[in-house]
């Protein structure tokens, strides 16, 4: 789960790293008011996921309540979008913040590493701007520390990374503090990635997060159940709104503009999928990933959401059996084309593995015979589609 | 020989009394994997359907049974605490299936359990044809012989191992190294092991978009494993491009990730790169009859 | 710094320990209108450091009001001594709190164990008794578990402890919990040993620490400020008080009943003075370890201390300099016979090590020749104080 | 040879700039320890008045001067971080000098640092003599020799080791473990490097009141070094009993810790144990005669 600005700063907060004074503001009567009550220079941010919202003019300035009025009726609605989301989002809600005396800006940030299986705590002294464009330019100024998980946050990783990325020493004192605070975030609320940029050094000397992107890991939300509600509040696109409804995971399902529809069970296997049908000279309707287990009913509601909500000519089902048996899988199709009320597609049906003889036994039952391989399969749903390229 | 597993491997399960547990269990018991027992505290001194011995705390199996392997099966927020449990009673390897576990816990119980081999989580296990499953790997496709497979995802490790087994490709060890951001054990980590097995004489990789495992494979053969016949595939190629909010991942791997940079790192390290599974057998075989393996 | 038990129970409710519902008072008044206020059967419990409060009169029952003044009066004043500490310690306040119906009181602790660097869990079914007892008449009843602390505490630990010194099935549920909040406790505050004796099982299956001993570290005290206000409460016996008040640690310092004044730096240099002047035939006045670093000031209050509040008639200084450098102690020692207004007592000094021959230097210049080693000092102390035995 | 220290190792100072550190460091320089530079947060590229290298982190020291020993005298809040510091600069043996430490950061440590031999805290260093001095101790005390000395006391290692040096017996390797309750290296831990070490012919051991650690070092020796001529101390016989609440620590460690059981163990294991500091020389010599090593 990804955390708009203001839900990161909250938790920024808790673990001790200074945030700007602010105040998250749903209407441009909210901006004003805020603003009339506390006199100064402020700045107005869009509350979205997406990147790049300053550019798109999501990003504006007030120093009165009726600048703050006039910009937050200019964000306010905005859809931004970039390459990632080409949908776009619309702006609902406003981060209305002091205004920095800006010195420098710095980058710093967490995430897990793969390869050394560690947290990965990376600083450079080059802030506000696009990390992979530093890593192009200036490559020697991102210090990386690959933190023990045994010995856990030490302050001389802090002194470290800032000795090494060359951090202006203005920075020095209070950076320990806040990497302590990204490493405690990440382990306390379960994030996948705590980003600060920039981490705004101000010409008095204080130090503040000036962004903050955090991504939670679902997998550990039930560990905050606070979370929950931050989770409705979230923006989903219509993929993940569907996969959702459906039952599946919100990165389970995603659709595109060809006219074969796919569900495999295992992520590795839904992509080969996709892949053998690009091999057959077909276009998928849809990436679907049933999961581990599935039971009949989820197989239904996939069927439907395949066929109600994609372009999908014919239905390619690929299951091979391993912790999903494939006589649930089975019982799940016959039971979906039984109870459906939606239209009806060509369906090719590759079931083996687990199971594969009593859920081969229910397809037969029913009327269907599955095909041998998954080339083979493929190269029926394309012909089904009538829809080679 | 084989890799992590063989045939005088004892292995227990924790969750022996879970719905997948139980199911798993019965079907490993079916391939002739020697399970000695199972875990669900509370349940000590019952015997499962299979007539199995179930126990109340790891210490307790491993001193009754001298299990050396296990195979977790807990719910996600409990798999933290079974593998610390295991490392404790002197378990050596550990297989755990389930998906959903909190990536923190894994990198805390990684960070913690030197000397202990993991394989997973969401991981579909671990199998040496002929001799022992651990995990829910669905043993007939299998067959025994001299080829090491390992693969990032479950189902397509299936698929791909019954494209080799047609073949008449039979396998020394399968290992289907999880899925998720943190595993115990990496392409690098089996590489090493294959390396040392005198059964194996081939390898088949199957990897994936994301992460840089793929590469530092591909290093690691190039350095290591230049003599031995290897076929990749990398899954995913027209998969949408995830939604991220910031990039540190990709600069602590160096920008890795996109199926070119994999494919071209298989290349460089003289590795075939299949554009299907269906096109593995055939590679692997041209590539053991260039090296005269075959 | 040992915690008396209501604070102790304090702590254990911060880290999620269930502890009887309860009332820290003052005066009989205040139990007296606590059992008004919230009628019910009640336990009224002395508030001492000192062990054996219950054989002494210290725990008492009460289920009226009446009943709860007359008690409080009873315990109130009252001198509770043991072997440890002959002197005894006077009930100053009192805890009152709900009397739990027991089905089964076990032992639970945790504390470091030196031999494997590794904090120790301990647990055993028999509670409410001395542990020590427990040890001898049930050693297999005693469950122990070093815990890793790169892993940290983990529920099998809790879980194979129960099973292990097959605690009663009712506490099996709660019981991990308890003791991942001694372990949290532990760590969190800093403490030394954490002790709950009995653990009570109630008839309605509720678990509850009816006790608590906690020892906290006093080397960790500086990271919990809040703790200094308890440390003010304490009692202190007139030893550590003395102690204290010349800037020593109050373990640094006791007194004994013989005539030779010592001391030392370092508490193995101090105690083998202690036991040079037994061999020597004398008696001991006092113990003193000056401690490592110690300056001219802190060796001018040490020299009062023992002059002014000890017995003795002789005093032996025993400084093999380190850390503690031997000039320093020799101006001490020169500053502090020319400053004081005490009454003057003769010296033994041994001097050497680091700085030595400075420190000879000064002593020779103020008219004092110290000796060559610890046995020929210690006899010329013992001949000094008159006070072969 | 010598344990833990010779002519080749090359010592950091943490906390150089400090009034310890500073005064100390001179001492082992002018002891003939070879110093190569100290660390100081912040005071990076200055040099010390003995013209030291000052750097920033330990790992800049390390990568600098090849670094393989640190000397600790940081303050107590600090000490933990610096021998995590230490340690993942690949320092292998650290010197902790510091009093006051709190346990919980000396458990942490000690759990989290395999491989990185800690000494101390609250120890006055290790010496071995002719050779190099890390630590407070006063080095002209000490003359080189075959006699390897533990104790848990400072002043009183000095005390034990002048009237050795005064009889004649030089020492190899004097090494003060602490006095903490937990310490990184214990009387077991430097037997088991003095039974590998050719130049320490006898050895001298002075425990404590309180602990289990003497009854574990006659234990050990029992086993392992019963040929060699050890002469033990216990301090603290005439010492006031502790005030202490609870008696968990006494279980643990099986109700050791009296004077009684420590002296009963070593005499099982055929050590003499000297009733006073000025009785070792002889107690030892009268041990070299008898197993016939002098």
């Amino acid at each position: 789960m990804n955390l708009m600005e203001y839900q990161g700063k909250e938790l920024f907060a808790r673990v001790g790293i200074a945030v700007p004074r602010g105040r998250h503001c749903a209407t441009a009567e909210d901006v004003a008011r805020f603003i009339a009550a506390n006199p100064g220079e402020w700045v107005v941010k869009a509350q979205v996921l997406v990147g790049g919202r300053g550019k798109a003019g999501g990003i504006k300035f007030a120093s009165t309540p009726e600048e703050g009025r006039a910009r937050a009726n200019e964000i306010l609605g905005l859809v931004i979008k970039n390459r990632q989301n080409p949908q776009g989002e619309t702006v609902k809600s406003l981060l209305v913040e002091e205004r920095l005396p800006i010195a420098k800006e710095a980058y710093c940030a967490i995430t897990v590493d793969r390869a050394t299986k560690k947290p990965a705590v990376m600083v450079s002294p080059f802030g506000g701007m696009d990390i992979e464009e530093v890593a192009e330019q200036h490559p020697e100024s991102i210090a990386k520390f690959f933190v023990d998980t045994a010995i856990g946050y030490s302050p001389f990783i802090g002194r470290e990374l800032a000795f090494t990325s060359k951090l202006d020493e203005g920075y020095r004192k209070a950076f320990p503090g806040v990497v302590a605070g990204i490493y405690d975030l990440f382990f306390r609320y379960g994030a996948k990635l705590v980003e600060i940029n920039p981490l705004v050094l101000t010409r008095d000397g204080r130090v503040f997060a000036s962004d903050a992107k955090v991504e939670l890991d679902d997998d550990a939300l039930f560990r905050n159940p606070e979370f929950a509600q931050w989770q409705k509040s979230l923006p989903l696109d219509e993929d993940e709104t569907l996969a959702a409804a459906a039952g599946l995971g919100i990165r389970n399902f995603r659709r595109f503009d060809g006219l074969v529809g796919t569900m495999a069970n295992g992520a590795g296997l839904a992509m080969a999928t996709m892949d053998a049908v690009d091999n057959a000279g077909g276009k998928i309707a849809n990436f679907l990933d049933i999961g581990g287990g599935a039971n009949a009913e989820l197989v239904r509601n996939c069927y439907e959401l395949v066929v109600n909500h994609t372009n999908a000519k014919s239905f390619f089902i690929n299951i091979f059996g391993g912790i999903t048996r494939g006589d649930e899988v089975a019982r799940g199709i016959v039971q979906a084309l039984r109870e459906t009320t939606s239209r009806k597609i060509p369906m090719v049906i590759r079931l083996t593995g687990n199971n594969e003889a009593e859920g081969r036994r229910i397809l037969a039952q029913a009327g269907m015979t599955p095909v041998e391989t998954m080339d083979e399969g493929a190269a029926a749903a394309v012909k089904l589609a009538g829809a080679a390229k | 020989m084989s890799i992590f597993l063989d045939k005088n491997s004892k292995v227990i399960v924790q969750g022996i009394t879970g719905a997948e547990g139980s199911y798993h269990t019965g079907r490993m018991l079916d391939y002739g994997t020697q399970i000695v027992g199972g875990v669900t505290p509370g349940k000590g001194g019952q015997t499962t359907g299979r007539g199995l011995p179930v126990f109340d705390t790891v210490k307790q199996a491993v001193e009754a049974t001298g299990a050396t392997h296990t195979c977790i099966f807990v719910p996600p927020p409990f798999v933290a605490d079974a593998l610390f449990e295991a490392y404790e009673a002197g378990i050596g390897m550990a297989v755990c299936i389930t998906e959903g576990v909190p990536v923190h816990d894994v990198l805390r119980v990684v960070g913690a359990t030197a000397g202990m081999r993991i394989i997973g989580p969401n991981c579909p296990g671990l199998i040496s044809p002929g001799k022992a499953s651990v995990g829910i790997m669905p043993g007939h496709v299998f067959q025994e012989g001299s080829v090491g497979v390992m693969s990032r995802s479950g189902t397509l490790t299936y698929e791909v191992v019954d494209l080799l087994t047609r073949a008449g490709m039979g396998q020394s060890t399968c290992v289907g190294v999880g899925g998720d951001p943190i595993i115990g054990t990496t392409f690098v980590d089996c590489l090493r092991e294959f390396a040392n097995d005198s059964q194996t004489k081939a390898l088949v990789l199957c990897g994936e978009i994301g992460g840089s495992d793929e590469e530092e494979a591909a290093a690691f053969i190039a350095a290591h494993l230049a003599a031995m016949p290897i076929v990749a595939f990398i899954g995913g190629r027209n998969a949408p491009p995830g939604k991220s909010l910031g990039h540190a991942g990709a600069i602590i791997s160096g920008a890795f990730g996109t199926p070119q940079s994999k494919i071209a790192a298989f290349q460089e390290a003289g590795v075939p790169v299949a554009d299907r599974p269906s096109e593995i057998p055939r590679l692997l075989a041209q590539r053991l009859r260039e090296t005269g393996v075959d």
